[in-house]
């Protein structure tokens, strides 16, 4: 189990910096140019991690990145990776798509105190930029979870992904929701016009203004971690999850590509305009796909 | 003083342990009434939860000189609660129910930051809930000529409906009152602020319960689930019922949640997040179900211990410091890091994150939504929980991190031990309840029985079950830890040296070097960002207060009214006799 | 400072440990393959001090894309490596630069672009612009031209990073041996008033010097 | 001991007053005190005897004149002799401290109030009960002009007046029954009131309704009652509370139900009785002296036990009886804790008094308070619950509704004192508490915790009473002489 576990965060690290890395390159396409190698994120990583020093303002400030990424291993190993094998399934059997749900907030809540322990004005607007802008992301996403929630009456991830082999992929049998959760996920992989907390004109780097060195590592490490757990549970509710490597990958590579194109094309929103508008559309889209099943399944 | 307290508050503990469950006085009062104490599973876990809180509180108490008198009054206002939830019958409930009120009251006029205006508030709003109580006490007993809890249960089914659901309403509202449901929270948000600083703990954490306790004994004893599934129909997989109150928790989740995030006040932010956590615990508690009992009666015992632990924390802050604001404090971590770490330990649990006991029983809580599909419900419940982290944010941000906004917090101590110890005690609790969710279950399943439900499996410890899934908090629990220590000696053996302790001033200001002058604390300017969000506008601009001023000034006017037919004129006052003499006697004799 | 340019990149008792059990070598590797890392990426906080900022913007947009080579713009001096100082400098922007440069973790470096920096270009009377800024920061790359286009900045980018890979010294750790120089030069143009630093305590340079 | 002794010690010791006074003050204070000692032990000594017991002078009646005590006036005769106990106590304190005031007056009409208010209860012919009710009347008058101030003398006055209009309708009522039955024996009539021609009938009713209505203070005729209660000293205060208005509303149902009036004017009663509770209430809010203040939340109370004892169910009335006791003891004990509190200030202002420091002060005052508004576990409570269970079982939601909604005004301006008394911010004054009051204000605290945590004690007179007030055949038998 402890080897699976390992060798799911090294899999999880390399897709998730390639991801990012195919990120960066991709946006440099459609922006008509180069763009870096698809491996700029593990110089930037290894670079930062080797700095000569970092500045910190006491162990909490220390402790806040730790956590971050401890919250996100923790939802990497929580989240069921293969659907048909046996691999870590006595881990993510502990787990519950609530306990996901959260654990997905843990990790910048506890970052939150390290960057209030900074000291930083700017850090701290970023984080309640953040915050706030929870109050609408969330919504189209939880709504999506809680309909398939509802529709597989059951909040084991495993059994949705069952539910779905003989059922159907719940995005073709729920594109509401699929549509609504997609739309929350733009905003968690910090995709425009979702890039409210951290923007750099606006807030300077936001949570990160002060992190340097190997907190910034950490925290982008556990970014690239973070990011695949999110894919391969959209992969799981949406996708009906990934019976092998390739299919993973895959996958995975399919949600990751849409997102980068519905951000690229826009410009950043407000906060205030961010939560309105996911209050709207995204809201109404969703709860149609949940009112269907709810009061039609 | 404190000590003799101490003991006297682990009595009745002693006493309850003692029984076992098997309590029963019944003591006449006159020919008519009864007084009977009967100790059912419902109310032994709330006795515990009431008694085991004020002995935490009275640890606290015993860095501050405080009078005999109040003791007293606290004393008796523990035992006014054990009263109620001990009572057999409705003359005992109501008598400790007043109890409470005026010793509560009492107790609450001996801050020093009470003004007369609060003190109204308080008793009125709580006499109107008495009021109400007794309404529905009378009522119930016109028809079944009792006020024993079971006569009246058993004559439930037998009255007409209008009656019944007149009950509801009466014994809702008043409960209703006590535990601050928005709308009827006008008087919450002030009470807990400006009670004494260590009694708002109780008052959010236990007295608060009391309306909850009311709630479960109305619904699940009184009136039965089944009862009320029979009244008024089904709706999805829950009661009709059920589900207008469960709108009615929701609406006032996510209201108070946002109320609370934009306040400035320490205390009133932990008021405004205690109407917002109880809004929980109403929206599932009518659900009927097994898992909707579980639920509120799993997040009763969970926002008690949180409520204390919070209020306890922040009234020892406040009287380390001497400040209640966001804006006035800040930057205390490094000089409180215990204090520090223990309202950590609460916000974890107050915003519901996993390893902590905040976590199981909102995953309690959400899956009886889910049993029931009640989709929108849970929908809120999860809305007003991410709402919820920006108050949790504030905070813990306003209070110990960010920077000192003043030069005497540079200074600040350490809290007292004593304000500690019950910190510490809650603390472990908490991480208790998050890592071994399914002791929890046993503690349920005689309630769940009592209440004719069906009861919750039992699988481990470490396992929370429900009806559409479950999770193992010693796993998580566990695997946090060990990831955390893993990923922490990762970093820690990176060669980048962290150099600490920088000066609070060394921070990234665009090339600028801020200064003591300099306003570094972002505590005020939290949820600022909130009044441009229309939605979340529409709720902050509007306030129950202007309805019950209105209220309070058409109660003046009238009485003005009124008052000015008293103006001592003797002859009027004899023409008015003679000219109702003379009406009465012309209707009278035709 | 231990030997070597980019000595500090491991500890002083690893190093030791690896010359001890005969892995010299290892270490050799090791700091090589640190000091490619490094140059492959640079995070870069460009503070528009003079005419200069104008040239930035294309350098790391479509048209010449500093990006491909790992160079990147990055808003706080904390997570920066390299700070572009585009132009001249008055004695209140260098205040603000000092301060920057400060924040910025080891290692770091400074590019100038344009003269003004070199020798004060057309401020050369100017009353209050620096004339020449490495007497009072250590400039790493001084990129000419008034001002130069994105290719020669992009040529200062490549320099730059040929430099990492030698390993040459570099500007931040001459700052660090003349620390005292340097300060006398800085507190002669700013004045008693100078922004505390909170690496060094800047008014007791003479005992001990750092804090 | 007769019956008659109730009245003919306070007159005798009333007519010995000048001697008194020549002997000196502690004679004259303790011969009050004597005499409602006295009196209230003799009341105990009725306790547990059979009820009703009859005393009558020279001729059996119907024909002559007689006094019965059964257990509805065996209730009103414990508080009325307990309260002229305690407030005999409380003057001997107050002469003590305003030793230039008018002592021997005070006695004298102090002792005939006595003497009246219980000839009002006791008496069974209405022609006695009409001078009883002068006796007392004209007393009040004069006690409640004891401040010779200006207040004093326009309350005087004005009682004279509305007394002298109830007089008028009383006797015109008690004529015409004499007129229509030919005799005013109480037993008599009750037995051929309905004989009366309906329409002379009602006239009668009215006229006394009017007349006691009047002097009970009812709501549209009770407009001088502030104003009475305003001029007065807030012992005789006291007395109006708990013994005088007592009486009125004692002769008020005991007629009522004598002649069976319950069935037909039930609803009447009870309206008049909820306007009274309601506009009463509602006036209390906007008072500034407390004397006013507690004037009106008497008138209140008042209209409740109107409301409750006119139901003619054996529980509401009962719990009506509690309510009064009660009602009467905090109301004593209120108007004689703000007696030593405006005797200090000089003030009856309510933002004056409110800078009092005194902790027994505090506690005994919300004690009383606390008991009004029907706050468990005192005594009000009791009472409280007993109408409203009353009112429960012949399910008139509406009046528990009304008193209920009513009762939270009440408690607005009960609390605002509360509040103030409570205030720390308030520039305190400490008052000191003599060792009499003590003594008096802790029994009367004691009295109303006593009776809230064991009714039992109280609830054995009030179903006597109860049982008493509502089949009276008893006392029939006894006012026609049958059984003698």
């Amino acid at each position: 189990m402890i080897f699976q576990i390992i060798l799911l965060i090294m899999l999880a690290y390399v897709v998730g910096f390639i991801y990012f890395g195919l990120y960066r390159n991709i946006t440099a396409r459609i922006q008509g140019r180069y763009g870096p190698t698809v491996y700029q994120s593990f110089y930037d990583s290894i670079k930062l991690f080797s700095k000569n020093n970092t500045v910190s303002y006491g162990w909490m400030f220390y402790l806040g990145p730790v956590i971050m990424a401890t919250g996100a291993v923790l939802t990497l190993v929580l989240v069921p990776v293969f659907s048909d094998s046996d691999f870590l399934r006595s881990v993510t059997s502990q787990g519950n798509l609530f306990v996901l749900l959260y654990l997905m907030v843990l990790g910048p809540l506890g970052n939150a105190l390290a960057v209030g322990t900074g000291g930083n004005p700017f850090g701290v607007m970023g984080v309640v930029r953040g915050l706030t802008r929870l109050i609408g992301l969330e919504l189209p996403f939880y709504i999506a979870v809680v309909g398939l929630i509802i529709a597989a009456n059951s909040s084991d991830i495993v059994h949705i992904i069952d539910v779905q082999k003989t059922a159907g992929l719940n995005i073709i049998n729920h594109p509401l929701l699929f549509i609504g959760a997609m739309i929350s996920m733009v905003g968690f992989f910090g995709a425009s016009p979702f890039d409210i907390p951290g923007a750099p004109q606006e807030v300077y780097s936001g949570p990160r203004t002060e992190f340097s060195g190997k907190f910034l590592a950490l925290l982008m490490s556990q970014g690239s971690l973070f990011a695949f757990a999110k894919l391969v549970l959209i992969v799981d509710l949406f996708l009906g999850g990934a019976d092998s490597l390739v299919m993973l990958v895959l996958k995975t590579f399919t949600i990751f590509v849409a997102i980068i194109f519905i951000g690229i094309v826009y410009g950043r929103y407000k906060v205030e305009q961010a939560v309105d508008f996911l209050m709207k559309l995204p809201t109404l889209i969703a709860v149609l796909g949940l009112a269907r099943i709810v009061w039609f399944g | 003083m404190n000590s003799i307290f101490l003991l006297l508050n682990l009595l009745p503990i002693l006493f309850l342990y003692q029984f076992g469950g098997a309590l029963h006085v019944s003591l006449p009062l006159t020919s008519e009434f009864t007084l009977s104490l009967i100790q059912t599973p419902l109310g032994t876990f709330f006795a515990y939860l009431s008694l085991i809180s004020f002995l935490l509180v009275t640890i606290a108490q015993k860095s501050k000189k405080l009078a005999c008198n109040y003791y007293v009054l606290q004393f008796l206002l523990s035992m006014a609660m054990l009263a109620i939830v001990l009572a057999g019958d409705f003359i005992t409930f109501f008598i400790g129910w007043e109890i409470m009120t005026w010793s509560s009251y009492f107790l609450i006029s001996k801050s020093n930051s009470i003004d007369i205006k609060s003190l109204q508030k308080y008793i009125l709003f709580s006499l109107a809930s008495a009021f109400s109580l007794i309404a529905g006490i009378v009522i119930a007993y016109s028809f079944a000529h009792s006020f024993d809890f079971s006569v009246i249960s058993n004559s439930f089914k037998d009255m007409p409906f209008n009656i019944k659901v007149a009950l509801i309403v009466l014994f809702s509202l008043s409960f209703f009152t006590k535990a601050g449901v928005i709308g009827l929270h006008y008087w919450v948000v002030d009470t807990y602020s400006k009670a004494p600083n260590l009694f708002s703990s109780i008052l959010s954490a236990v007295m608060s319960k009391m309306g909850i306790y009311g709630l479960f004994l109305v619904y699940g004893n009184i009136v039965g689930y089944q009862e009320l599934k029979m009244m008024f129909g089904t709706i999805l997989n829950g009661t009709d019922f059920g589900y207008v109150l469960a709108w009615i928790g929701v609406a006032t989740s996510i209201i108070a949640t946002f109320k609370a995030i934009t306040q400035d006040e320490v205390k009133r932010l932990l008021a405004y997040s205690s109407i917002a956590q109880l809004g929980y615990i109403i929206a599932v508690i009518g659900f009927g179900t097994t898992y909707g009992v579980a639920g509120a009666m799993y997040h009763t015992l969970i926002h008690t211990i949180i409520k204390l632990l919070l209020f306890i924390n922040v009234a020892a802050i406040v009287a380390q410091t001497g400040k209640n604001r966001f804006s006035q404090l800040g930057g205390l971590i490094y000089r409180t890091p215990v204090s520090f770490v223990m309202l950590l330990i609460g916000i974890i649990g107050l915003a519901g994150m996993p390893p902590l006991g905040g976590f199981a029983s909102k995953f309690m809580m959400y899956n009886a939504a889910i049993d029931t599909k009640f989709a929108l419900i849970l929908i809120g419940m999860l809305f007003s929980g991410a709402a919820s982290f920006l108050y949790c944010y504030k905070l813990v941000y306003g209070i110990y991190l960010g920077h000192p906004t003043s030069k005497n917090l540079e200074t600040t101590k350490e809290v007292p031990i004593s304000y500690l110890i019950p910190q510490i005690i809650l603390a472990l609790l908490l991480v208790l309840a998050g890592t071994f969710p399914g002791a929890f279950i046993k503690i349920i399943n005689p309630i769940l029985v009592e209440f004719s439900l069906s009861t919750i499996p039992y699988s481990g410890l470490g396992v929370m079950n429900s009806a559409v899934g479950s999770f193992n908090g010693f796993f998580i629990m566990s695997a946090f830890v060990v990831f955390f220590v893993l990923i922490l000696l990762l970093i820690t053996r990176i060669k980048s040296k962290a150099k600490n302790n920088l000066n609070r001033f060394d921070i990234s200001y665009c090339g600028e070097v801020p200064t003591q002058d300099t306003s570094l604390h972002f505590g005020f300017g939290f949820g600022t960002d909130l009044y441009r969000i229309k939605f979340v506008n529409a709720i902050l601009k509007r306030s129950s207060s202007s309805f019950y001023e209105s209220l309070a000034t058409q109660t003046k006017k009238t009485s003005e009214l009124f008052s000015r037919m008293y103006y001592g004129n003797i002859h009027n006052t004899m023409i008015i006799i003679l000219l109702f003499f003379s009406t009465l006697f012309f209707i009278g004799v035709n | 400072m231990e030997s070597g340019f980019y000595g500090s990149s491991l500890d002083g008792n690893l190093k030791c440990k690896f010359e001890e059990s005969g892995l010299a070598n290892t270490h050799e590797i090791m700091e090589k393959a640190v000091r490619w890392f490094r140059s492959r990426s640079i995070f870069v906080v460009a503070y528009g001090t003079g005419c200069g900022a104008i040239e930035m913007p294309p350098t790391f947009t479509s048209r010449y894309d500093a990006e491909r080579m790992g160079v990147v713009g990055v808003a706080t001096p904390r997570q920066a490596d390299l700070i572009i100082l585009s132009g001249y400098l008055a004695y209140k922007t260098l205040r603000r630069v000092i301060r920057t440069y400060e924040q910025m973790q080891k290692p770091r470096y400074i590019m100038t672009l344009g003269s003004c920096p070199i020798n004060g270009g057309m401020y050369w009377d100017s009353y209050n612009t620096i004339k020449k800024l490495d007497d009072y920061l250590p400039i790493d790359v001084s990129v000419t031209g008034c001002m130069p286009r994105p290719e020669a900045v992009i040529d200062g980018f490549v320099l730059l990073q040929e430099r990492i890979r030698n390993g040459e010294k570099a500007g931040w750790e001459k700052y660090d041996e003349n620390f005292e120089f340097y300060k006398e030069n800085q507190k002669r143009v700013l004045g008693g008033h100078i922004d505390p630093s909170y690496e060094t305590d800047w008014y007791n340079l003479k005992s001990g010097g750092k804090a | 001991m007769s019956l008659g002794y109730y009245f003919l010690l306070p007159v005798l010791f009333s007519f010995l007053t000048p001697y008194f006074k020549k002997l000196g003050s502690f004679t004259l204070r303790g011969s009050s005190i004597l005499l409602s000692l006295v009196l209230f032990l003799q009341t105990v000594a009725y306790v547990g005897v059979k009820l009703p017991q009859i005393s009558q002078f020279s001729i059996k009646p119907p024909l002559g004149i007689a006094f019965i005590l059964d257990g509805y006036s065996l209730l009103f005769l414990l508080i009325f002799t307990f309260s002229a106990l305690v407030v005999s106590f409380y003057m001997y304190w107050f002469f003590e401290e305003n030793s230039g005031r008018d002592e021997a007056r005070f006695y004298v009409f102090f002792n005939m109030l006595i003497a009246g208010s219980i000839g009002m209860i006791l008496s069974c012919d209405i022609f006695n009960l009409y001078i009883f009710f002068e006796i007392t009347g004209i007393c009040s008058y004069t006690l409640s002009a004891f401040n010779k101030d200006k207040l004093g003398l326009e309350s005087g006055i004005k009682y004279l007046i509305i007394g002298s209009i109830a007089s008028i309708f009383i006797v015109f009522a008690i004529m015409l029954i004499y007129l229509q039955i030919g005799t005013v024996n109480l037993g008599l009539i009750a037995q051929r009131f309905h004989l009366i021609d309906p329409k002379i009938s009602v006239l009668i009713v009215l006229m006394l309704f009017i007349g006691f209505g009047a002097k009970a203070e009812l709501f549209p005729m009770n407009f001088w009652a502030p104003d009475i209660y305003q001029g007065s000293i807030s012992s005789v205060n006291g007395l109006f509370s708990s013994v005088v208005a007592k009486a009125y509303l004692f002769v008020f149902f005991h007629l009522f139900y004598l002649f069976n009036l319950g069935s037909k004017y039930m609803l009447f009663v009870m309206v008049i009785g909820a306007i009274t509770f309601l506009v009463s209430e509602f006036t209390a809010l906007n008072q500034t002296n407390v004397k006013r203040l507690f004037a009106y939340s008497t008138l209140g109370q008042l209209g409740i036990l109107f409301m409750a004892l006119s139901t003619n169910s054996s529980q509401t009335v009962s719990g009506a009886l509690f309510h009064l006791t009660s009602h009467s003891i905090s109301k004593l004990l209120i108007f004689l804790a703000l007696g030593i509190l405006i005797h200090k200030f000089k003030s009856a202002k309510i933002d004056i008094l409110g800078n009092f420091k005194s902790g027994f002060l505090t506690i005994v005052l919300a004690i009383g308070f606390l008991s009004i508004l029907g706050i468990p576990p005192f005594s009000g409570f009791v009472g409280k619950i007993l109408i409203l269970k009353g009112f429960a079982l012949s399910q008139n939601y509406t009046a528990i509704a009304f008193i209920l909604l009513v009762s939270i005004v009440e408690a607005i301006y009960f609390f605002r004192l509360t509040a103030m008394m409570l205030d720390k911010k308030r520039a305190k004054v400490t008052v000191k508490v003599g060792s009499v009051n003590y003594i008096i204000l802790t029994l009367l605290a004691v009295l109303i915790i006593l009776f809230g945590v064991y009714p039992s004690l109280l609830t054995h007179y009030t179903d006597l009473a109860t049982n008493a007030l509502l089949h009276p055949t008893n006392y029939l038998n006894y006012a026609l002489g049958v059984g003698l």
